[in-house]
């Protein structure tokens, strides 16, 4: 039975690429589109615009007060301060993990996302099983990220019904006073950006 | 609608699996048809709201079986030919029409990443005074909209709790079926855990909503 | 559980299309199917509680996409795995385990009818009084069970009134898990489709469904 | 596309076929079954309970008073009297079309229906299509069927969430006043008796 699904499955998928190609090619011949604007577009989300640029907002956020204050008064120009902007982030909104408040991202229509800050978001983040549970079962989704969160600790889910996009300022972990916003920023991934885990010292 | 898509709630699609080191994309087909329905749209034949419509409306079966980008290119292709911007004769065959005119200029290379970092905001300036204010109690309304919404099922009849106020937004229930943008209030609503799911919830937990103040009554 | 099954409401699956002069069975393959899950159910190894949790625990895109007979056979293959009727090996292989004795004796022809004709009553005499009468007011529990359970999303947490008093029945969240009949009072439950659907919905409408006590709270 | 789709499907299909064999062929083997248990089962349900069961209960009802004011206070004992009880018809209502309301069965969490009296569902009641749009939009069900019930009649749907079972009695049609219980009986099809049809004369 496994066997037989993983060759339907590769079929399927080399049909896939065919009709990609195929649909391409008619619509250049067509004019609809230019293929250097397909490897341009492909290129900025491959190469440009990915979850680097949230550790960036996150480590400043965390060194630069007035900056956190821009930040948290109006994301969409503290974000654009930093030179992140546009499709999928035209509206941000920024939430705050405290000790007593932990917040989770999640988009149960579809699977809205910031974009201009994290890039394109992971197979899981689309997924049915995420999108299902994360409002009905935060705290069950988190364990399976091996996140357990006190039930003193509210859990916050963002669904992100509209074009808001929300992007989580996780904890700064003790124990890096020392360091400055480079070496913080490296501490920062894509998934405490979006509340499914925690930054390690 | 109350399609498959709307599936907060829901249960029996088992645990969340994180990929270690994901790739941006699992294969190059999958980034070319990001891009070629971005370029699609840059045609401006439809809007975000009827392109989510059209990935909603797909037979639910392929909804939950096709993955991300398989979706993706199956609402490029229906919404190319929903504007006719394509024939189904030329899907079929893979060629040109000889009788329809070479479209131009598309979008091109130099004016891609400009375009993204423009994007395109949904607020709007109205006229109009939000008819709620942060604090005030309202009740989500109990609607079953045939056509586009983004008023989940899970909150319909719920009482929650106005916590911001975003001004005026495109109202996507009337831009998906090109009815006109009717920008209104958008606010975000506070609807706690045991409000949504009843006493098993934790009772400090919440779920939060961006919702149209067409979605919102006074509780 | 708040499963793909639980579908009531929702829209995006197209119109009814009834078909003609259709046959009881559209190849032989359904009614085997259809007989050897019934026969293996005479083995009484599982209850038809537990029957249907299989059905409603298999992957949602497949509970989509497969038709009636063959998500029967998924359950019928799964349930007797699970039972340990069958082991993952011989269904693999298709040739029964030599280890494993042969099992006498199954239910034979002349028992067929006699059984179907019979069939698996589900009503217990109770000392238990009812809680509700009919003319009653009532609010469906806003409950989210992960398990089996036969209380539909659509009318959690909805005023209804109680309709009749079908006396005490097996109840099915415990049956389907194993933890006893636990008969409890089942009521029909009227409730107008205006309070299910809101107020385009015809005022002289209603939708009754047969609810058990643990479902009900005083409205 | 089409070809594509249909050229899998046989293909699932033929599978499906050697799946079943297979199955049968261990459960055989194992003494778990017995194959003239399947043929016998599978004979009732083709040629022995079906929608003529449920005609007789409705003729009768037309045509005795007194059996009709047994069959509306308690419908399993009266639709054993015509020799039809058992699985999946072992707790019966029957429910009323009159010149104000209009009954509509459905069983909205799988595909419960009165065996008994009406033999096996056909697809379209098992269809995900009824079963989802049966309780939030039945007139629409029923002019999917042709049928069109005017706004003061009231459209009563009846989900079989439990084990109780639903057998609708039609409308006697006007001008059959003449007809005997066995050309009334003629008259009734399935569907008359779900709900989502009316007697024709």
């Amino acid at each position: 039975m496994a066997d037989e699904h993983d060759h339907d499955h590769d079929n399927h998928l080399s049909e896939t690429v065919l009709r990609v190609k195929a649909l391409e090619s008619l619509l250049v011949e067509k004019g609809l589109v230019d293929p250097a604007a397909l490897d341009a577009m492909v290129d900025v989300y491959e190469n440009k615009i990915g979850p680097r640029n949230g550790a960036k907002v996150v480590a400043k956020a965390w060194t630069d007060p007035a900056y956190k204050a821009r930040l948290m008064a109006d994301a969409t120009a503290a974000i654009a301060e930093l030179g992140y902007s546009g499709a999928q982030g035209e509206h941000m909104v920024v939430v705050e993990n405290t000790p007593t408040v932990h917040n989770l991202v999640v988009c149960t229509l579809c699977s809205c996302y910031p974009w201009p800050v994290l890039g394109l978001p992971p197979v899981w983040y689309k997924s049915s099983a995420y999108r299902s549970r994360a409002v009905i079962d935060p705290r069950g989704v988190l364990k399976d990220f091996g996140l357990t969160v006190p039930d003193d600790v509210a859990v916050r889910v963002w669904d992100s019904t509209a074009e808001i996009r929300y992007l989580v300022l996780p904890e700064r972990p003790a124990g890096t006073e020392g360091l400055g916003a480079e070496a913080l920023e490296a501490l920062v991934t894509r998934d405490t950006m979006i509340g499914t885990a925690k930054v390690m010292p | 609608m109350n399609g498959v898509h709307d599936m907060g709630g829901m249960h029996g699609f088992g645990p969340v699996e994180p990929e270690a080191n994901e790739p941006v994309f699992h294969a190059p087909w999958e980034g070319r048809v990001l891009a070629l329905r971005r370029a699609l749209g840059a045609w401006r034949k439809w809007n975000i709201d009827a392109g989510r419509h059209s990935i909603e409306t797909l037979p639910p079966a392929d909804y939950l079986r096709l993955s991300y980008y398989e979706k993706w290119l199956a609402s490029a292709i229906k919404l190319a030919l929903g504007a006719g911007l394509i024939t189904q004769r030329e899907l079929e065959t893979g060629k040109r029409d000889p009788s329809v005119p070479v479209a131009t200029p598309p979008l091109t290379a130099d004016k891609v990443l400009p375009a993204i970092l423009k994007g395109g905001p949904t607020h709007r300036e109205t006229a109009a005074t939000p008819r709620f204010a942060a604090g005030q109690a309202v009740r989500a309304r109990e609607i079953n909209p045939t056509g586009h919404t983004r008023l989940p099922r899970y909150v319909r009849g719920r009482r929650g709790m106005i916590e911001r106020d975003h001004g005026a937004h495109v109202f996507p229930d009337s831009n998906a079926r090109f009815l006109g943008e009717n920008p209104q209030y958008l606010y975000t609503v506070r609807f706690s855990a045991r409000e949504l799911w009843g006493e098993a919830a934790n009772p400090g937990d919440a779920v939060y909503l961006d919702l149209w103040e067409d979605y919102l009554d006074v509780a």
